[in-house]
């Protein structure tokens, strides 16, 4: 690729890692280990590029710091970007996650797969999500191949049902099951054995 | 005929399999010869390797769907003359053009995704002076008026579902009972019944099924038996008699 | 700030979150709560903004997702990224996978069920695999026995095809199967009246 544009392919570099890359590192990236884009080449192109963010069009810069080199945004920018980043996000819990973390409270300790089992979809993310949040957590791993982490409800969990303890929790005894079991089956008219 | 040498597998299903010999015989979709068709899935069937039981059952219950609409256009007509008589590949020339307009969409996103795969999207990079007010999520609003009994409801519906979901394909028939009549049972039972027979009319052997279920396994049975090579089924002309031998 | 410059803004704001971030946010961000920036100046900005990206000296461009707005680098500088970056696995994606998104794609929402009805074989394995690749997601329940999941695709879906909207997929209407009407004509060598 000798006809590469040296400035784009720095740009798509250092957009990507986002973080401070040598000068040395990027010349072999744009040409070879044996065979790195010349010094004298890679002077021009980066100065080139340098100076054309800093055009008033441009929200990003390119800075050098002990010949690395990284983009960062433009410091008059910052407020701006601070509307979008301190937009006050709407969190809600949607179904899945309410449908997720009802299981977490009723089974816990449970395992990931016993969530998905139960609701007949993955549910990684809805997992992920409840953590962040501070409603579940990891409160330990099972004793089986793998180690799966088991989950429980938290103590923000209970503070915010106004709960102190989880035996507060409304009753679902196997003897409940056994009931809905019951009468799912009065309602498909069905005999299902087990 | 050639020795057939197919892993289903490389089938993604039955109307795969059927498309294909559509393909390779440059039959029309909208006018399939369906008893030469429905004779070469069989073959297919026929020469497949031991498959597990999931893959198998849903072959088969197409090549039981095959049958039953070779069976209806071999039957005369009835003479309506107010209404015309729906051609009983109608349904399945539906399915399988869906099925194939599907299968194009699919290859379409395929090259579509080759080229888009190239792209890196970057991680977060938000200046720390930025980043520092930092939002809190108050799990107590978050849960908001939500009540214990709520939460409770959900799980309930849950379970309610779970159990519901048993199987989703056997629970649709809505008054079988799982698992009362199973295919592995009804292979010995046929077997037994017809050990060492011959000329068992095909008719008298089914006709003592009771249930609709009970027919359709007992049909599959007889299909699995003949796979094995356990039985022979033969019919000496158009519209005769089915007639299984037994070959044990 | 009235005098800001949009385009600038833009950059650093899709810059710094890297992730996909609505047009209306950015129109707040730009302007304020009360009083957005208007959207056809908005739009103007981001259309020059596109073209801007396009050009042969720039390594990254400007992608739309449904009304989302994303930067990420070119498809050209894959190669030379690979060598500083490590690039996220790709999930190779099975013909089993590619049918069943597509039903996905089309039908939307859409239940296991239907998924099952048009494949004529079970689908279970593959929808979960595709809820895993972040590729369809659940989307609600269908008001009916059972209440099913309904799927959707996800945003990352756009993505990994190189779209920015659901109108974009390749058409597979009606016309399309009148096609292979007539193609299954030529090919049977006769006329089918219907």
């Amino acid at each position: 690729m000798s006809d590469m544009n040296y400035k784009a392919a720095i740009e798509a570099i250092l957009f990507a890692t986002g973080s401070a890359i040598e000068g040395s590192k990027l010349m072999v990236a744009l040409g070879t280990e044996e065979e790195p884009v010349p010094k004298k080449v890679f002077n021009e192109a980066i100065k080139a590029l340098m100076a054309e963010y800093e055009s008033e069009d441009r929200g990003i810069r390119l800075i050098e710091l002990d010949g690395k080199y990284q983009l960062c945004t433009k410091n008059d920018y910052y407020e701006v970007l601070g509307k979008i980043v301190n937009m006050p996000k709407k969190h809600t819990l949607t179904d899945v996650l309410l449908e997720t973390l009802s299981i977490v409270a009723y089974k816990q300790p449970v395992t990931r797969a016993e969530i998905e089992k139960i609701r007949g979809v993955s549910c990684s993310h809805a997992v992920n999500r409840l953590v962040e949040y501070n409603l579940i957590c990891e409160v330990g791993r099972l004793d089986a191949p793998g180690h799966p982490i088991l989950f429980g409800t938290t103590d923000d969990f209970l503070r915010s049902f106004g709960i102190s303890s989880m035996d507060e929790l409304p009753d679902i005894s196997p003897d409940k099951i056994e009931d809905f079991r019951r009468q799912a089956e009065e309602e498909a008219g069905i005999e299902v054995t087990t | 005929m050639e020795k057939l040498d197919i892993k289903l597998e490389t089938f993604e299903g039955p109307l795969d399999l059927l498309l294909h010999l559509i393909e390779k015989n440059k039959f029309n979709i909208f006018d399939i010869p369906i008893v030469e068709i429905t004779k070469q899935y069989l073959d297919y069937l026929d020469a497949m390797e031991e498959e597990d039981m999931d893959v198998m059952s849903e072959f088969l219950v197409m090549a039981a769907t095959l049958i039953s609409i070779k069976s209806k256009m071999l039957l005369p007509k009835e003479e309506t003359e107010e209404e015309e008589e729906e051609d009983p590949r109608a349904e399945l020339v539906k399915s399988l053009l869906e099925y194939k307009m599907y299968k194009y969409a699919s290859s379409e996103l395929k090259d579509m995704s080759i080229d888009a795969a190239n792209a890196y999207f970057k991680q977060e990079s938000i200046p720390k002076e930025v980043k520092e007010v930092k939002e809190d999520i108050d799990p107590a609003e978050l849960i908001g008026d939500m009540t214990m009994q709520q939460l409770n409801e959900i799980f309930k519906t849950l379970l309610r579902r779970e159990i519901d979901r048993v199987d989703p394909v056997r629970s649709k028939f809505g008054t079988i009972t799982r698992e009362e009549i199973r295919l592995e049972d009804k292979i010995i039972e046929i077997r037994n019944e017809i050990k060492g027979l011959k000329s068992i009319n095909f008719k008298t052997l089914l006709g003592a099924k009771r249930g609709r279920l009970n027919l359709i396994v007992s049909f599959l049975a007889i299909l699995e038996l003949m796979k094995s090579g356990a039985l022979v089924i033969r019919q000496d002309e158009m519209f005769g008699d089915i007639l299984i031998d037994s070959l044990e």
